[in-house]
């Protein structure tokens, strides 16, 4: 006797607790077997690229803020270096070390959110998610103690940062670089032995090296497969050249080794965030002669930086005026989706959001 | 008759509505009953159902409680505090959302088959409270004494499955249709090595009453058959589908599964159904495992009741607070290929020791819990390392992280 | 052995049961009755005497008292911070708001002579219902007119009362976040603790001595 | 430190691959023909001394009198990085390149958002449908001259 089956297409998503934003899935299922996937992304289109054209280069600061909203800090960055490129600002000191410390906490802060809600997605209830958020929530306030703000820091400048750290910010920080690794090695406790954890994850989603570059594919995800490329060792913009530190490789690139590789990457953004204080020398935050209106001779710049979800870079062309001509985001999480179907064919229902998560995409980047 | 007698409640309402003989004069506080003996049948209607009316008022009050503590109780596990605004300790909280899912719109979907979605909810509910007919709260605190208590149990939780499936099906949608369809595969499967596990406290006791699992345990079952209690444990957590074995909701995969579409009271029944199973299997697991109201007499029976019960609920929800949730195949992999043979091998382990120790002291009962515990260890180690996490791929490359400097 | 990873989550859970916890609890909180005295600065005996049904509720551990949670002076909040004595009406802030929120008219006014020409403020509207609080317009006023405020609390049912115009900033209360204004950081202000009402104090500039003013003003012509 | 080809080198490389494709040559980047833009990725990506095996960046600029694509290849294998643009077509008619979807599978989803929001046509692309907007929408935004 055979029994008569037929595909279910499902709608998942925009609503939905584990897109981790408006993301749109077209699956459709036999039984519990995914055999096919269509993503179907633009419902947090707000034209970013099109405001930045009216805006002058200052005012577009606001608006990387609101792109990766997981991880404003390193937006920041990598705008403003594109923009010192493109107008040949010579950036004070400090005010790199001081942007490298707010970049490396963001790191810590965006892939506890990962981290977190991967293992959301594979259905606990919440419980790391919690632990993961309460070491952002330090972050966080350190960042309010920075700028001000705790998510739209807008607190990069060209030149450097806008003002220099508060008195209260150093205690801070030493405070958090001695507890993070005890949490960090309660998440391990928690997670990394944890067999329902393993076997849901390990083998599942697997990435291979060639593929992954292939898609362009960057940042943990990529080196999960197991690419030794990362941009800070490979690239180093700011004063990188200048820090020591590992870089974490995953062998098989599943998502347990994403998850793995960004619990790691934790440990050595703690070691740079050490470095980072012994190196910073007191002085000027930003040089004196930058103007508040940056006015870039013509041309275009491209700096790539590793922010947490991979290669993330603006393409600005200057045609002389107040504002850029045009400004491309290459925005890592939006092309880290090139390969989702690829990825989760042939799994269960289940592994598709465990997969989705562990590729850590940022919707608000995505859309832009 | 005889066997509700030996209930101190019931006799005691029994006493006060009926002048009987049975009743002994001391039971009585307010003077004799008014109802003849003739007339008895009525008396004994009428206690059925202000006990009926206090065990459901009771349970209800009880998934109150739960409610409440089970948000506290995963609240400090999270390192928060919970709901801590509405009264005292936020007590009233579970009123508010009681209250709330009472004024919500009632929906139905289009495409709802509509005589399958209301049924479902009211099925979800009926079972579990026939559960506690057959529970003893205390020493002689009970409704009822059937001589075929476990295979009851067993036989009213499996109807639930049915309600799942009906919700699922009924409401027309995809994910209710999912998580209905995984319902009935998982619920199914469980219901055996749940089975299985009780027949070790059924050999052990003799019979399948309740009141003589609690009377036989010199020794708690679940010291005396870990590898019993291990599986009935998992096994009743999967029945209850709370995590780690909540595919049929999988808040993360299917929204809510088969509750996707309920709103209102009917998805407040169902509500209350789970959490209502939740507190009926913890009372099961307390009289076969736990030793029921059994205790040192330091405390009246019922409290060492209570105190077990309430520690048996915050191990589920401590499990909740845990565990991450297994895929839908790894469960019916873990029912089939781990549960299955550890409850058979316990049976066996069971079987062979009586065999030996027909009628055993206190001392011979240690060394058969000594045994016990060696076979538990022994077969959880075998069946880790055939079905635990494989730490190689599938060519057979290691895993590790490289720190490249 | 199988489960022992199972065992080692169920332990940090554990630990976290009864460990500390995380909650910010806002706007006000339950404590017992050492804390609810000292949050009235009082010992307890002298606590329950003056307060007697909070004294009895917090021996259950229910009086409320009021919470807020940790902010820092840079925080940039609702409320604009705006002196007007500083303010020459300019624009610049206007200028320079991305999205175009804050409307300005002016007219040549009487007031400063002495300090050369001024305007006077006709219109000075923030629309803060559309305010992503970059803080760009504090950024770029010269003369450290406008400053970023420290509240967060102005919620409410319409959007029209989310337009801060003239007078309200006027009248405001003045607690300036600290925010680009390194001068006020740099005496340890707190914005919760004490008003700014001094416009002389807020700037960045040294205030000038009546001999500067005269070498300035008089000497000088 | 990755190595960052100047104009002249790139000129040189490409002289090297496919001669006389090269239309400009400027500070950084250089422009190659239109019609042998797919022949030299492929070389590009292949030839033992450049495996350019990264697709950073693919982007398109509207310079009101032509429309330019821009690509930014990567190789993790020499850690070295050029520029490379091309003009897409005559004026702002019609703007139409070849897609390397078929080199690089990482340009699907950019060429999809190219092409949704700049309008250029990529010839062979296997799926090019609006990306960020939906199939309606009338004209595409990133132009110059697209009003609202």
């Amino acid at each position: 006797m055979s029994i008569r089956t037929e595909p279910v297409t499902m709608n998942v998503g925009p609503i939905h607790p584990s897109t981790h934003g408006v993301f749109r899935m077209r699956v459709t299922f036999d039984g519990e077997e995914i055999i096919d996937v269509e993503p179907v992304i633009g419902y947090l289109h707000r034209g970013s690229e099109k405001l930045a054209e009216e805006r002058t280069y200052t005012q577009v600061v606001t608006l990387t803020d609101r792109m990766d909203y997981v991880a404003s800090m390193t937006n920041n960055q990598s705008y403003i270096l594109s923009v010192e490129k493109l107008a040949g600002i010579t950036p004070s000191p400090r005010g790199v070390w001081l942007r490298m410390i707010a970049s490396e906490l963001q790191r810590i802060a965006s892939h506890a959110v990962a981290n977190g809600f991967l293992i959301n997605d594979l259905g606990a209830w919440h419980t790391p998610l919690l632990y993961m958020l309460r070491e952002r929530e330090k972050i966080l306030e350190m960042f309010e103690m920075l700028c001000g703000a705790r998510i739209t820091n807008s607190y990069l400048r060209p030149g450097g940062v806008f003002m220099d750290a508060p008195d209260q910010f150093w205690p801070a920080l030493n405070r958090f670089l001695d507890e993070m690794p005890h949490r960090i090695d309660d998440i391990e406790n928690l997670l990394s032995t944890n067999e329902i954890v393993l076997i849901r994850t390990q083998n599942v989603g697997v990435l291979k090296k060639d593929e992954c570059l292939n898609a362009s594919i960057t940042g943990p995800v990529l080196r999960a497969s197991g690419v030794d490329w990362d941009l800070r060792h490979k690239n180093p913009y700011d004063y990188y050249d200048q820090i020591s530190f590992s870089r974490p490789l995953g062998e098989i690139g599943d998502n347990h080794d994403r998850f793995l590789v960004r619990i790691f990457e934790m440990r050595e953004s703690l070691k740079i965030l050490r470095q980072c204080i012994e190196n910073i020398q007191p002085g000027p935050v930003r040089p004196k002669e930058v103007p508040f209106l940056v006015r870039p001779p013509k041309g275009d710049s491209y700096v790539p930086i590793e922010s947490p979800k991979g290669e993330l870079g603006f393409y600005l062309v200057s045609d002389g005026g107040v504002s850029p001509f045009r400004c491309h985001v290459r925005a890592p999480s939006f092309i880290n989706l090139t390969l989702l179907r690829e990825m989760v064919l042939g799994d269960k229902i289940a592994d598709l959001f465990v997969t989705f998560g562990s590729l850590d995409v940022n919707m608000g980047e995505v859309d832009r | 008759m005889n066997t509700v007698m030996d209930s101190v409640v019931f006799k005691f309402i029994y006493c006060h509505l009926v002048s009987s003989n049975e009743c002994v004069d001391s039971f009585r506080i307010l003077g004799s009953g008014f109802i003849s003996e003739k007339y008895s049948i009525i008396g004994f209607l009428i206690t059925s159902l202000i006990l009926i009316l206090i065990l459901i008022n009771g349970a209800l009050v009880g998934v109150l409680a739960l409610i409440w503590g089970e948000r506290r109780l995963i609240g400090r596990f999270q390192a928060r505090l919970g709901p801590n605004r509405w009264g005292p300790w936020g007590i009233f909280t579970p009123v508010a959302d009681a209250i709330k899912v009472m004024f919500k719109e009632d929906i139905s979907p289009r495409l709802s088959d509509k005589f399958v979605f209301v049924l479902a909810p009211v099925l979800m509910v009926i079972p579990v409270l026939m559960i506690f007919a057959v529970i003893p709260f205390g020493k002689a605190t009970f409704l009822t004494d059937l001589n075929v208590g476990v295979l009851f149990i067993l036989a009213i939780t499996s109807t639930n499955t049915l309600s799942v499936l009906m919700a699922g099906w009924g409401s027309g949608n995809r994910y209710g249709i999912i998580g209905g369809l995984r319902a009935v595969a998982m619920l199914l499967s469980y219901e055996i090595p749940m089975a299985l596990a009780a027949v070790g406290v059924i050999l052990m006791a003799g019979s399948l009453s309740i009141i003589k699992v609690i009377e036989s345990q010199t020794i708690p079952f679940a010291i005396f058959q870990p590898l019993g209690f291990l599986t009935f444990l998992i096994a009743a957590t999967a029945e209850l589908n709370r995590s780690p074995f909540d595919i049929t909701e999988a808040e993360s995969e299917l929204i809510a599964g088969y509750m996707t579409e309920y709103s209102s009271m009917k998805f407040g029944l169902f509500f209350l159904g789970e959490f209502m199973a939740t507190i009926a299997a913890s009372a099961v697991i307390v009289c076969l495992f736990l030793g029921g109201w059994r205790g040192p007499e330091i405390i009246p029976s019922h409290f060492w009741f209570l105190i077990k019960w309430i520690l048996m609920i915050c191990v589920f929800i401590w499990f909740r607070a845990t565990f991450p949730r297994l895929r839908v195949d790894q469960i019916m992999e873990l029912a089939w290929k781990a549960l299955f043979e550890l409850t058979l091998i316990n049976i066996l382990a069971v079987a062979i020791l009586m065999l030996i120790w027909p009628d055993p002291t206190i001392l011979e009962l240690w060394i058969m819990t000594g045994i016990n515990w060696i076979i538990f260890f022994v077969s959880l180690w075998i069946f880790g390392k055939l079905l635990g996490p494989k730490p190689e791929q599938k060519d057979g490359v290691s895993r590790k992280i490289v720190l490249q400097k | 052995m199988f489960g022992f990873g199972l065992i080692k989550g169920l332990w940090v859970t554990f630990k976290n049961l009864i460990g500390p916890t995380f909650t910010v609890q806002y706007p006000d909180k339950r404590v017992g009755l050492f804390k609810a005295a000292k949050y009235y600065k009082q010992n307890p005996f002298s606590f329950l005497k003056s307060h007697p049904i909070d004294g009895l509720k917090s021996i259950v551990g229910q009086a409320v008292i009021k919470e807020y949670p940790d902010q820092f002076p840079r925080f940039r909040g609702q409320e604009f911070n705006w002196y007007e004595d500083r303010c020459t009406g300019c624009a610049s802030c206007a200028k320079y708001c991305p999205l175009g929120i804050i409307e300005i008219e002016t007219h040549p006014g009487e007031n400063n002579i002495q300090e050369g020409t001024s305007y006077d403020i006709d219109v000075f509207d923030i629309d803060i219902g559309r305010c992503m609080f970059c803080g760009i317009c504090v950024e770029a006023c010269p003369f450290d007119a406008l400053h970023m405020g420290s509240g967060f609390e102005k919620a409410t049912e319409k959007r029209e009362e989310l337009v801060i115009a003239v007078d309200e900033l006027r009248s405001a209360d003045k607690r300036p976040s600290t925010w680009f204004r390194p001068q006020i950081e740099q005496s340890s202000y707190q914005p919760r603790d004490k008003e700014m009402d001094d416009f002389h104090d807020i700037g960045r500039h040294e205030k000038p001595t009546k001999e500067e003013l005269t070498e300035r003003w008089v000497n000088e012509r | 430190m990755t190595k960052v080809f100047s104009g002249e080198m790139i000129r040189e490389l490409i002289d090297d691959l496919e001669p006389e494709s090269v239309v400009s040559t400027n500070n950084d980047s250089v422009h190659i023909k239109s019609e042998s833009a797919l022949k030299i990725f492929n070389e590009l990506k292949n030839k033992e001394n450049c495996q350019f095996d990264l697709l950073s960046s693919l982007t398109a600029v509207d310079y009101i009198d032509r429309f330019e694509m821009v690509y930014h290849l990567t190789s993790t294998v020499h850690n070295h990085s050029l520029v490379i643009k091309l003009i897409c077509g005559e004026g702002r008619k019609e703007p139409k390149v070849s897609s390397v979807v078929s080199i690089w599978k990482g340009a699907d989803l950019q060429e999809r958002e190219v092409w949704d929001l700049m309008g250029i046509t990529f010839e062979n692309h296997p799926n090019l449908k609006r990306l960020l907007l939906w199939e309606e929408f009338p004209g595409h935004p990133l132009r110059k001259d697209y009003l609202r």
